[in-house]
């Protein structure tokens, strides 16, 4: 890969930043504050998408900040990874600053500068998580995305809230610590922290501290990434807005936690010394366990958005399992599941916050017939819905089928199995909210107040019928316009290539 | 605390033993640079002559005398003779301390000299002021 | 039993110290308390004039020496080590200053509580 | 002037002035302020020129009076000690500017007295810096912390009696510290730090240097604050008048971390510390238990004071077990936790003065609302809470770095886990803080008042020049490491 220095990765971390304090700024003139949001998402994914075509040129940009330690510097360098992360991220900040909009206002909400403030700070945050080019890079901007989500979460400033911000920095503290250990301890085995394409730790340690290491890490970033048993802050940081919670799950927390599983994998250990250790064996089996239980709690749940949750929970687990199989098909599932999966479920989320904004409803018990008024919202959630199950045409089936040629050519006939039995659970939690929308009536004790009169305001309307409609593009023609499997196509050679050297 | 005594004896032997203290001290003092004794000493036992004193005729009439605000000020004139002999030397381009450059005859006897007055003066104007602070206390 | 006077000074010191420990950690009253402390600290104190001191030395000033030492002082084996003396004269009056402010901060307590004993102030703490 | 008289002015300046102070406030209250101010801005110039001196030239020598050492009293300034110098004297500069509001609304009438008194505080600290010879250091320790109890004591309605407990304990401190010195020049008749690492050589056999290194190190133990001599340390760091608790919190026991690191390294050399002594590891277990005892009391705390006075006992152990860790990596993260420390603590003792003055309270309990009274405030207290619990970017990151470095190069994982489970520890008790600052629910008439009550300027300028400064060393640590703190290593450190 040949290098260039551009400052261009930096700048895209950055907008955000500026717009950050420039909302605080204007946090008087709702207007502007939100016009800044706007403007900055659209600086930034201009930012990135122009680097797409250096990186397909096979270039890679990088901006070295400054030195942190011996060795080790502030680097971002824009591969193929992390662009792909980086485009998902930047693309979806505009749809969700959108939606934000209508949200927040729809419901009056309280301290919307802060709301906005955090916002753009996350959104640097997982930029830079996305770009980052050395693990301790990763790591600052992970925590700072801990934190910038923080204020996020407790929102509401209820009692319940505050306990959920606390559960939510309980787990996301306790990783970062174990992630500290884990890359200290590699920078003390490796001397760099450079991630590379088929890994650095190979041969510097003995095989159970290796281990060891690889189980400090997956506890250090399986927190994010929502991997049982570490998942229990997920469920409970629901209590956020809706847009907050499209954006933890669809965007930038738990995908940054997938993000950096799969940078751990594929650019730190590398798929020769995985397969070395054995222990890649472990990590898909806990992602399978994941995948079945998260569905099967996911039945259970009344609370629309807890449904929700357990369902990124098992989905997340798609990606680490394709991740962790280390074939090639698999790891190409895998990341193209990043962006299905972000679209999808950001337009579930979508929908589950327009009816709440409109009719004030949370439970699933209560949305009978819901789909007559609010037709498109409705019709949005039935296709983010056949992407979570994996039907064509929506771009879930894509994802999905590379993840089962992944088990084929991998031989684990086991993991198959539990894909194809996730979908089906996926399907039986999902269509039961469809048809309830569409084809029951109104309970009659509820009355016709019960339900809004017609669709949420446009705001929030057309986010969640453009991530849709993107959905099922992405099927079509998963290369135009970002060029998305190329990408995925991309990152998987290389990895691979690195693991054989 | 201590309020004017009626014995006598005591009055008496403090007025006769004062002045012989104080002479000590100073000799002491002005010994230091060439024999055992030194500011320090010097300046203890010219303070225990004024303490001898307030015990003998009462606080007040020392603080009459010899106020609080001569004492703040004799403390800290003290440390100046001290450090401004060093900052002597040091304008004279030497190190701090350094009497061999000072102008006078046998410089480093003279310079030790200064300096012992000046730590005696300090040593007497605190050991006295803490005694009165001690003593005033009510 | 040589042991013993050979290292008399030793001794001397280490009790004066315990002595002094005790006071600062058995006693109940503050300025007990203090006076433990004064003794701990003259202890030290002891300590450092006697590794200087020498049977029959004399003060190592050549000019004037007093007394019975005056030929043989310009030999340095016949000093006395001044050099322990003269740091416990920096230490003495460290001390006596810790014992200032240790008495002033004492009055204030009394002038507060009308007590010195430990248990009675911390009760009224 | 000439540069090679630097280093005595660095000390002669505030102690002079100190001494003009009560002279002159005799007719003027106000200038006492002013010119303790000057003073320590003058001695922070003198630093920085020392610094600059040290970085060109390598150590400097200076000799009190012309007398050559081992006779004469050596000032002795190596990148070690100028490092620290320049950063006593900055936090100095700072603290002493804020401590002008909070001192006239806290003690009225007793300024004069206040800055004088914290000028010699100021200079004794400075004079175990610059000065290379033990008994010197003694003096100087003794001068202040002379200084620290008088200042101490003029604090709160429990003050005094936490002042008597601090005089004793730090009284039993400085003589170990004698005694220490005793036996040193008992063995080898020299005082200069220097000479004496020269003269030790063939006598690390003889127990009297072992009994030696005992005595300093329970002597300097005290005078830090180290579990379990700690005692003293909450209640002093509490009832002070919270000017007095900026100050002395940040550099006390950091000064005293430095003598002990100077004893422990150039006056014995490392194979004595390391190989003749079991000391060193078992230090490294005290510190390992003083990090999560101080965490875990802290906790408890309702008082912000004594919740970080036990914070700081906490820190202590971390820069303690990063010197006896005995590698390059953990000595650099000692050397760099004391400067990041003594930023931290300040800005976090100035935040709590702040509160008080506005709002005369310290009880955790009752900052509901204070993001909204004091946001400027508020928003400092967050940063160096950050970095008091190590997330990166702030600077408390690179200290843990380096220490849980240093750590794993020591192959001692168990450390790795302490460090990891007390900066878990110092989330819980900060984020309560957090809680409270910035999203305590509503809960009846208890919290603050809303309007816009920020502290005054002089105040508040201080706190985010400290704050800032958190941020900028996070940044600019390596580069610090590789120009001063790489220095220090002592020879023989790998």
């Amino acid at each position: 890969m040949e290098i260039i220095h551009s400052i261009r990765p930096l700048l895209a971390i950055l907008v955000s930043l500026a717009a950050a304090i420039l909302i605080l700024f204007f946090g008087k003139h709702r207007n502007i504050r939100e016009f800044w949001t706007l403007a900055a998402g659209v600086v930034k994914f201009g930012l990135v998408l122009s680097l797409l075509p250096m990186v397909l040129d096979g270039k890679a940009p990088v901006t070295e900040i400054l030195t942190l330690a011996d060795g080790v510097s502030l680097k971002l360098r824009v591969d193929p990874l992390g662009l792909f992360f980086a485009l998902i991220a930047s693309s979806l900040w505009i749809i969700t600053s959108i939606y934000s909009i209508g949200y927040m206002r729809g419901l009056n909400e309280h301290a919307q500068t802060r709301y906005y403030f955090s916002f753009a700070l996350c959104l640097s945050a997982t930029i830079g998580v996305a770009l980052s080019a050395n693990i301790l890079t990763f790591f600052i901007f992970y925590e700072m995305l801990t934190l910038a989500t923080y204020p996020l979460v407790i929102h509401k400033e209820t009692p319940e809230a505050l306990r959920a911000g606390r559960k939510y920095l309980a787990y996301t503290l306790t990783a970062g610590v174990f992630l500290l250990a884990a890359l200290v301890a590699t920078y003390s085995f490796a001397g760099t922290l450079e991630f590379t394409p088929g890994g650095i730790l190979a041969g510097t340690a003995d095989k159970p501290t290796l281990r060891l290491l690889f189980v400090v890490f997956m506890i250090g970033i399986g927190v994010k990434a929502g991997i049982m048993p570490l998942h229990s802050w997920l469920p409970t940081a629901m209590i956020a807005p809706t847009p907050v919670s499209a954006l933890l799950h669809a965007v930038a927390v738990v995908k940054s936690g997938v993000f950096g599983c799969l940078r751990m994998l594929w650019f730190v250990f590398g798929t020769g010394l995985l397969s070395d250790l054995g222990v890649w064996i472990w990590l898909a089996g806990f992602a399978a366990f994941t995948i079945i239980v998260g569905s099967m709690v996911a039945l259970t749940q009344d609370n629309l958005k807890k449904r929700l949750a357990f369902s990124t929970i098992s989905q997340l687990s798609y990606i680490v399992l394709g991740g962790a199989l280390l074939s090639e098909s698999a790891m190409i599932g895998s990341t193209m599941h990043l962006v299905n999966h972000a679209f999808m479920k950001i337009t579930l989320f979508f929908c589950a916050g327009a009816i709440y904004v409109n009719a004030h409803k949370t439970k699933i018990s209560e949305l009978n017939g819901i789909g007559r008024r609010m037709p498109y919202t409705m019709a949005a959630f039935t296709v983010g819905a056949m992407g979570m199950a994996g039907l064509p045409p929506v771009a879930g089936f894509i994802s999905k089928w590379y993840l089962c040629i992944g088990a084929l050519q991998a031989e684990e006939m086991l993991f198959l199995v539990v894909l194809l039995a996730s979908s089906v659970l996926n399907a039986a939690y999902f269509f039961p909210i469809v048809f309830r929308a569409f084809f029951r009536k109104p309970e009659p004790g509820a009355g016709e107040d019960g339900l809004p009169s017609g669709e949420a305001s446009l705001f929030m309307v057309v986010p969640l019928c453009i991530s849709a409609v993107v959905s099922i593009a992405l099927f079509f023609a998963p290369n135009v316009p970002l060029h998305f499997l190329e990408l995925a196509k991309t990152v998987v050679q290389q990895v691979l290539q690195g693991g054989q050297v | 605390m201590i309020h004017e005594q009626e014995s006598i004896v005591i009055k008496t032997v403090a007025r006769l033993l004062v002045p012989f203290i104080q002479l000590f001290a100073l000799y002491v003092i002005m010994h230091g640079h060439s024999s055992p004794g030194g500011g320090f000493q010097g300046g203890v036992i010219l303070a225990a002559s004024f303490i001898l004193l307030s015990i003998a005729y009462g606080l007040d009439e020392v603080k009459r005398r010899f106020s609080i605000k001569a004492l703040t000020v004799l403390t800290s004139a003290g440390v100046f003779l001290y450090a401004g002999t060093g900052v002597l030397c040091l304008l004279l381009g030497e190190n701090f301390l350094d009497y061999g450059v000072l102008p006078v005859v046998e410089p480093r006897g003279m310079g030790m000299l200064a300096i012992e007055i000046g730590v005696g003066i300090t040593v007497m104007a605190a050991m006295v002021s803490i005694f009165h602070d001690l003593l005033d206390f009510e | 039993m040589e042991f013993l006077s050979g290292h008399a000074n030793y001794f001397v010191y280490i009790m004066l110290m315990m002595i002094g420990l005790y006071g600062m950690m058995a006693k109940k009253n503050l300025v007990k308390k203090l006076v433990g402390m004064n003794i701990f600290q003259w202890s030290l104190i002891l300590f450092f004039v006697s590794i200087g001191a020498k049977e029959g030395g004399t003060i190592p000033i050549v000019e004037g020496a007093h007394g019975h030492g005056a030929e043989i002082v310009i030999q340095a084996s016949h000093y006395v080590n001044p050099l322990p003396h003269v740091l416990m004269l920096t230490a003495i009056v460290v001390g006596v200053g810790t014992t200032g402010v240790a008495l002033a901060v004492l009055l204030n307590l009394y002038k507060k509580y009308k007590t010195l004993d430990e248990d009675e102030i911390i009760g009224k703490l | 002037m000439d540069h090679s008289q630097l280093p005595i002015l660095v000390v002669l300046i505030p102690m002079l002035v100190s001494f003009v102070i009560p002279l002159v406030g005799i007719w003027n209250k106000k200038l006492p302020f002013y010119m303790a101010t000057a003073a320590m801005a003058a001695s922070l110039l003198a630093a920085l020129g020392i610094m600059n001196q040290v970085l060109q030239q390598g150590p400097i020598s200076y000799r009190l009076g012309g007398w050559a050492p081992p006779w004469g009293i050596e000032y002795y300034i190596d990148h070690l000690n100028a490092f620290i110098m320049t950063l006593v004297c900055f936090i100095s500069v700072f603290i002493c500017i804020y401590s002008r509001k909070s001192i006239t609304q806290e003690r009225p009438g007793k300024e004069v007295h206040f800055y004088c008194v914290l000028l010699l505080l100021f200079t004794g600290l400075i004079g175990m810096l610059v000065t290379g010879d033990m008994f010197n250091i003694y003096v100087f320790l003794e001068i202040s912390s002379l200084s620290a109890y008088a200042l101490i004591a003029i604090g709160d309605e429990k003050a005094h009696f936490a002042t008597f407990k601090y005089i004793i304990i730090g009284t039993i401190g400085a003589c170990f510290y004698l005694l220490g010195v005793g036996y040193l020049y008992m063995a080898t008749g020299s005082l200069n730090i220097h000479d004496l690492s020269t003269l030790l050589q063939p006598l690390y056999g003889s127990k009297v240097i072992v009994v030696s290194a005992i005595f300093f190190i329970i002597g300097l133990g005290i005078k830090m604050g180290l579990f379990p001599l700690h005692t003293w340390l909450p209640g002093a760091y509490t009832h002070a008048p919270s000017a007095v608790s900026a100050y002395i919190a940040p550099l006390m026991s950091k000064v005293a971390a430095y003598v002990f690191i100077r004893v422990m390294f150039t006056v014995f050399d490392v194979s004595f510390s390391f190989e003749n002594l079991p000391i060193m590891e078992i230090l490294s277990w005290i510190a390992a238990v003083a990090i999560i005892f101080g965490s875990i009391v802290a906790i408890s705390q309702s008082d912000i004071k004594m919740m970080l006075a036990y914070s700081s006992i906490s820190q202590i152990g971390y820069i303690v077990l990063g010197v006896t860790m005995g590698n390059r990596e953990g000595f650099i993260g000692s050397v760099l936790h004391i400067l990041n420390h003594a930023f931290m603590k300040g800005c976090l003792f100035a935040i709590v003065g702040a509160i008080i003055y506005r709002h005369g309270t310290r009880a955790i309990e009752r900052f509901g609302n204070l993001h909204r009274t004091m946001p400027l405030t508020s928003a400092a207290f967050a940063v160096a809470a950050l970095s008091m619990i190590g997330l990166p970017p702030t600077a408390g990151f690179f200290s843990k770095w380096y220490l849980v470095l240093g750590a794993i190069s020591a192959g001692k994982w168990v450390f790795v886990v302490v460090i990891m489970i007390s900066s878990l520890l110092n989330a819980v008790y900060f984020f309560r803080v957090v809680e409270h600052v910035f999203w305590k629910p509503k809960s009846g008439g208890t919290d603050l008042p809303i309007e816009r009550n920020e502290a005054p300027n002089s105040m508040l300028i201080p706190i985010l020049v400290l704050a800032a400064g958190i941020l900028a060393l996070g940044f600019a640590s390596h580069w610090i490491i590789e120009m001063v703190i790489g220095q220090t290593v002592p020879a023989g450190i790998l």
